[in-house]
């Protein structure tokens, strides 16, 4: 985290479960994040990495049977951990916000969008109903969209993908939020509307002041649009760098791997890919030790013993890996 | 030829057990299929059971209570009310069956062309079903009666019909959405035959459906059967059925609550249980598990 | 060899192919007619890979499945290995059917669930009538093989294998009756990148080994130009480019084409953050723009796009490009081009 | 929308004209000659024959449903066998006591029904859920002539405070007609609140399960809020059931009406029917399609309108 810049979540030991008492099941292992104003934290992970529930964790929006702990969670300052759930709502939307994959189902479809503005907008910033239209429709011309008194009057049905996720984007902002989280904001729309969000995701970011926490799978977007980036695997982040260092110095087998894919995929000239054999473990059973030993080429008999801990391995740069702490 | 480094991890791939079939299910599933299987022996051993005949009169012994030698008490014209029970159990347990057995059997004959090919046939088909549905289940089964006189027969016709277009939207919407799935555009780039492809690649598609829809099913046939059967159009008297039983006894409500309470009694206990045991395996083989509704 | 498949007729060659669509929209409104696929001529040689470049809505994913009629062609030609699929009969079609296959986005999807891996790749052999009881048990062998399958898959369910597996069951399915060409719809986006690796190789091995052709459909740039030798842009229904994919993604010519290679993120953040050079969003197939169907999105449109629409011309190069102003755009870079996006 | 309105009714008017010809169909081809019931077992050949052409029965099928569909258009289907009066003025009055029976069971089922399936839906897995699921179960379980026989024993045998059966005397007070309607009223409510509310569990259910919820929920929205939106996703799919529920308390009524001797159009069912009235069976039949279908066609055109969808882009 660069010097000066203004803390808006230290999170401390995340940990989700599901289950009964008698069979819980962990699936995030123990994240600790922290996020500066105007800065972009990418968690970055495959399917069922336990990145997404991460995302909702900071939230308090876990599904149902499923119970999040953590040492510490301030959202601007603000201790999440102690609240009941009426209080956390009134943080919601406030404080910290999200945006999520799929814009076409995140809307209520049988409610006006401009319904939907109102009833976020006389809550979250205490207008009344008749300011708040004026203040949907400044918001609207916020995130790009014109024609914004017809906009309001549509349902979601009516619209595009790319213009629905401009409008998830624009609520998730009205009250100017400490933090937003954005659980793959673009991975539902074609690649000429993604660069367009993430664009606006990047602008708002700046005129708002918050901090982001992205959460993706691409390594492509995450490297142009984050600061610092956290590779999950199996529930647990195995690799945290600044962006710039994660991509020019890689230090964990799995990230290495990755990242060597990614390159040689884009790159034409590749004869043969470097897969990583295999497939990922299921989040609630990722086996004993590391939990990439199984696909990991430099396994040893050590790292299915013990869980390795995050450790510096440079300024900023911390590595979940045996081989790195010798 | 296999140039692809496969792991450890990869060759066993994430093992799923293919569980026993009762495994999930849940205890109210256990305790319907218990009561149905009891209801079950006890329709098919009536004989054994009891000592009396269903039809044999004891004018002197009337509207008698619960006794160690009538268990249940008799009705009006003195027959042993549990004799009566156990024999009605049969017309009740057959007819529904064989309804719903007619209406499966004619809802996927119907169902699946309409779903799969769509158009003229789903056209068709759904303007024939409308037409079956234009009336209440009973007022179907009342001009089913008077076409073709009372009789056991004749309830299953009319309760098999009415449950028709249920069995036949429910095949007609899965054969609808597995004709357009990537596995039968698969099936047919490979050159399979329409024929093939609904019996191969729609049909195993639909029995898991059927399967609870019949379930669903069981409950409301048995019902419409005592129903009908209260209303005088079922099977001939003197013989037992049910539904009968609170019809002939409604006059002697007054004296005797025995011989109507009894057999309602058991009505529901056999609907109670057949509806466990459908939400049972509505839970366990539905995971999206919807009241069948029409 | 290669001499000699030069005199073969190609996996594949369309010539102007149009599909059609009534739709009755909105609703229960009048009956429009849609063309998801307005004129599109395209050649697959064998052993070749061609890609097929577009957004969702090009008509691309439908192109794939006209070509084996399972989308409905109202014009044009289509020949598989020289001979008509349009005009086929059904025994002809069927037999047709033999020599190209296809191979879908999502494998759980693609795959009866109801049925085990060893008979889903044997049902092509049984369908088509190859071989004995005995030869189909050895080519399911082989097939599984081929794919880098363990043997045990044979038994098993679709369900209990990994998103990779499945991927790798569709495809020796399409091998089975060993077809000339498989047409690859967006093969392996479904999958995670650690996966989609794992999967290209299959690919290009199965390739090097039978020679089979690829009509590699997809929406990722990056994977076409991994594995494609020539390529195709598609936008709303018709080709906008098409050249070696060397060329296409490195000196694209298209407005279009452009945009997109710009949009594609590539893991480095060294490089220029991207700009949105495209605005707005595809149009619905249901109104097609007149004129240049991409002048209500390109930066450079002027009148004449408005009005006429370009064909798709030389470039000289061996590539082909459908715009009346393709010369005189700027040539820099288009990660660089500064245009503010917005709706 | 309004073309999807006309679609619908344009269906409505030929379904309808199909069911007018299944009814004629039936009766012509029921067992009984109508002249033989009209005359009595005792008339002879001669006499029947005379009969048969008086009732225009000797005319061709195609003629005999012409008529007889004018007629039925004009209101007029003829006089019943058994009470000679106009058939038309007997199904009115009997459809008066339906609709009131109906009514005050549609009433009762919602007041029922919609608050528990609400609750048990919002506290899914709790006992409270578990509870209301039992009751709607039993409720759907218990046949409506079980139902109706036992609320008669319990409430007109054992405690005597209600009336076993009939309607009252004309002219009777509001309050005392009212008495004759409870039993049967509650016998039909009872599985109309249980279908409710097991149907609103599990939409609502659902509906709360739904990325929009956990959108609004994201978003801050109190809870009341974000379940009375995911309410109005559920309502859509609930009106279809309860119009079919409304439909078929027709069917219900029949049953009801025959258990509590209920002066109604299912009571005038059973009696035309055992006695082979077939005017009046023509009739019933009739109004019972007609009946069936304009709520199914009502309930079609409501969802039409309180779909966003439907309206804007029409089915």
């Amino acid at each position: 985290m660069a010097a000066g810049t203004e803390t808006v979540l230290d999170v401390e030991n995340l940990r989700v479960s599901s289950g009964a008492r008698g069979e819980r099941r962990v699936l995030v292992r123990g994240v600790s994040l922290t996020v500066g104003r105007r800065r972009t934290v990418a968690l970055v992970g495959e399917s069922g990495s336990g990145k997404t529930l991460t995302g909702l964790a900071l939230m308090g929006l876990t599904p149902a049977g499923t119970a999040v702990a953590a040492e510490r969670l301030l959202v601007g300052g603000v201790d999440l951990t102690r609240m009941s759930e009426p209080e956390f709502a009134r943080v919601r939307g406030r404080r910290i916000a999200m945006v999520f994959q799929n814009p076409m189902e995140a809307l209520n479809p049988v409610l006006r969008v401009g319904h939907q503005f109102s009833q976020v907008l006389t809550r979250n910033l205490g207008v009344s109903r008749s300011d708040a239209r004026d203040r949907a429709r400044e918001l609207l011309d916020s995130v790009g969209v014109s024609d914004a008194r017809r906009r309001l009057g549509q349902y979601p049905f009516e619209m595009s993908g790319g213009m629905l996720q401009r409008m998830m984007i624009a609520l998730a902002l009205a009250a100017e939020p400490d933090l937003l989280v954005a659980d793959e904001p673009t991975t539902a729309l074609d690649t000429t509307l993604q660069a367009q969000v993430m664009a606006l995701l990047a602008e708002r970011r700046e005129d708002v002041g918050m901090g982001m926490v992205l959460v993706s799978h691409d390594l492509g977007l995450v490297a142009e649009y984050a600061d610092e980036v956290n590779v999950m695997y199996a529930g647990r982040v195995v690799e945290r760098a600044p962006t710039r260092e994660m991509f020019a110095s890689p230090v964990h087998p799995y990230t290495l791997a990755l990242l060597r894919t990614v390159r040689e995929i884009a790159s034409p000239g590749t004869d043969r890919l470097s897969s990583i054999p295999g497939s990922p473990p299921p989040l609630d059973d990722p086996g004993s030790g590391c939990a990439f030993a199984p696909r990991c080429s430099f396994a040893t008999a050590e790292c299915t013993a013990v869980v390795p801990e995050l450790k510096g391995v440079a300024e900023g740069h911390d590595v979940a890996c045996v081989r790195s702490e010798r | 030829m296999s140039a692809v480094p496969v792991s450890v991890r990869d060759a066993t791939g994430p093992t799923v057990t293919v569980p026993r079939w009762w495994r999930g299910l849940s205890w109210r599933a256990l305790v319907g299929a218990g009561g149905v299987a009891a209801f079950l022996v006890a329709a098919v051993l009536a004989g054994a059971v009891s000592p009396y005949s269903p039809d044999a009169l004891a004018i002197g012994s009337r509207l008698e209570g619960p006794s160690a030698a009538h268990l249940l008490g008799t009705d009006q014209l003195g027959r042993d009310v549990l004799t009566r029970i156990l024999y009605g159990l049969r017309p009740s347990l057959e007819s529904g069956f064989a309804a719903i057995m007619m209406a499966a059997v004619v809802g996927v004959a119907l169902g699946l062309p309409s779903g799969y090919f769509g158009s003229l046939v789903d056209t068709v088909v759904t303007r024939v079903l409308d037409l079956l549905v234009a009336w209440p289940a009973v007022f179907l089964a009342l001009a089913i009666v008077l076409l073709l006189g009372t009789g056991e027969l004749q309830v299953i016709v009319a309760i098999g019909l009415a449950e028709v277009p249920v069995f036949s939207r429910l095949v007609r919407s899965i054969a609808m959405v597995a004709a357009r799935s990537d596995h039968v555009v698969a099936a047919r780039a490979a050159g399979a035959s329409s024929l093939r492809i609904m019996l191969r690649h729609v049909l195993p598609f639909v029995v898991t459906p059927l399967v609870v829809q019949f379930a669903i099913a069981a409950p409301q046939a048995l019902v419409a059967e005592a129903s009908l059967n209260y209303l005088g159009l079922g099977t001939h008297p003197p013989a037992p059925s049910l539904g009968a039983m609170v019809s002939e006894g409604q006059s002697f409500l007054a004296y005797a609550a025995g011989p109507i309470v009894f057999p309602i009694l058991v009505i529901v206990a056999l609907v109670v249980s057949l509806t466990l045991l459908a939400d049972g395996l509505q839970d366990r083989l539905d995971p999206r598990s919807r009241i069948g509704a029409r | 060899m290669q001499a000699r498949r030069d005199e073969l007729p190609p996996s594949v060659d369309v010539r102007d192919l149009v599909v059609q669509f009534r739709v009755r929209a909105p609703g229960v409104g009048p009956r429009v007619v849609v063309r998801a696929v307005d004129g599109v001529s395209l050649r697959v040689g064998r052993g070749a890979t061609v890609g097929l470049v577009g957004e969702s809505g090009s008509g691309k994913s439908t192109f794939g499945r006209a070509l084996l009629r399972l989308a409905p062609a109202s014009g044009g030609s289509v020949r598989i290995e020289g001979e008509d699929v349009l005009g086929a009969g059904h025994r002809e079609l069927r037999a047709l059917r033999q020599r190209a296959q296809m191979v879908f986005q999502n494998p759980i999807g693609s795959l009866n669930t109801r049925m085990r891996v060893g008979r889903i790749v044997r049902e092509p052999l049984d369908i088509q009538r190859i071989g004995d009881r005995v030869s189909r048990r050895a080519r399911v062998r082989e097939l599984l093989d081929q794919v880098g399958l363990p043997r045990d898959a044979e038994g098993r369910y679709p369900h209990e294998l990994s998103g990779g597996q499945q991927q790798r069951i569709a495809l020796a399915r399409a091998l089975a009756s060993a077809p000339s060409l498989i047409i690859c719809d967006e093969p392996v986006a479904a999958l995670d990148v650690s996966i989609q690796a794992q999967v290209l190789e299959v690919l290009k091995d199965v390739q090097r080994a039978t020679g089979v052709s690829y009509l590699f459909i997809s929406h990722d740039l990056n994977v076409v130009r991994h594995l494609a030798h020539e390529t195709y842009v598609m936008y709303l229904g018709g080709v906008v480019e098409h050249g070696p994919s060397a060329s296409v993604f490195a000196s694209p010519r298209h407005p279009y084409t452009r945009g997109l290679v710009a949009a594609t993120p590539v893991a480095d953040p060294e490089r220029a953050r991207r700009s949105p050079l495209l605005r707005g969003e595809i149009p619905s197939p249901m109104e097609v723009p007149p004129g240049c169907r991409f002048h209500t999105r390109c930066p450079f449109a002027e009148e004449r796009c408005r009005e006429e629409a370009p064909v798709l011309g030389e470039t000289g190069d061996g590539g082909r490009v459908a715009c009346h102003f393709w010369r005189e755009l700027p040539r820099e870079d288009p990660r660089a081009a500064p245009t503010r996006g917005g709706a | 929308m309004w073309r999807f309105a006309l679609v619908r009714t344009g269906q409505l008017l030929v379904t309808l004209f199909l069911a007018s010809v299944a009814v004629f169909l039936v009766i012509e081809h029921a067992p009984g000659d109508p002249a033989q019931v009209q005359l009595g077992l005792s008339a002879t050949p001669a006499e029947i024959a005379v009969e048969r052409r008086k009732l225009g029965l000797d005319a061709s099928v195609m003629h005999r449903y012409v008529v007889w569909l004018g007629q039925a258009l004009h209101l007029d289907l003829g006089r019943s066998f058994a009470t000679g009066l106009p058939v038309t003025r007997t199904i009115v009055t009997a459809f008066g006591y339906t609709l009131r029976l109906d009514v005050l069971a549609i009433v009762l089922g919602i007041a029922l029904g919609l608050p528990l399936g609400i609750a048990a839906a919002l506290r899914r897995g709790s006992r409270l859920d578990a509870g209301i699921s039992a009751f709607a179960a039993l409720g759907l379980s218990v046949p409506v002539f079980a139902m109706g026989t036992l609320l008669i024993l319990v409430f007109a045998v054992h405690f005597k405070v209600m009336p076993a059966a009939g309607a009252g005397v004309p002219g009777q007070s509001v309050l005392s007609s009212l008495r004759y309607l409870v039993l049967p009223a509650a016998t039909l409510a009872i599985p109309f609140a249980a279908v409710l509310a097991r149907y609103l569990r599990v939409e609502l259910g659902e509906a709360m399960e739904q990325p929009y919820v956990l959108t609004a929920r994201s978003l801050g929205l109190r809870r009341r809020t974000v379940v009375v939106n995911a309410w109005r996703n559920a309502m859509i799919p609930t009106i279809t059931v309860m119009g079919i529920q409304v439909g078929r308390l027709l069917a219900g009524a029949i049953i009801t009406e025959t258990v509590f001797s209920y002066p109604g159009i299912g009571y005038l069912t059973v009696q035309s029917i055992q006695s082979l009235d077939y005017p009046v069976v023509e009739g019933v039949l009739l109004l019972g399609a007609a009946v069936f279908l304009l709520v199914m066609f009502v309930v079609d055109v409501v969802i039409g309108f309180a779909s966003p969808r439907m309206r804007i882009e029409g089915a």
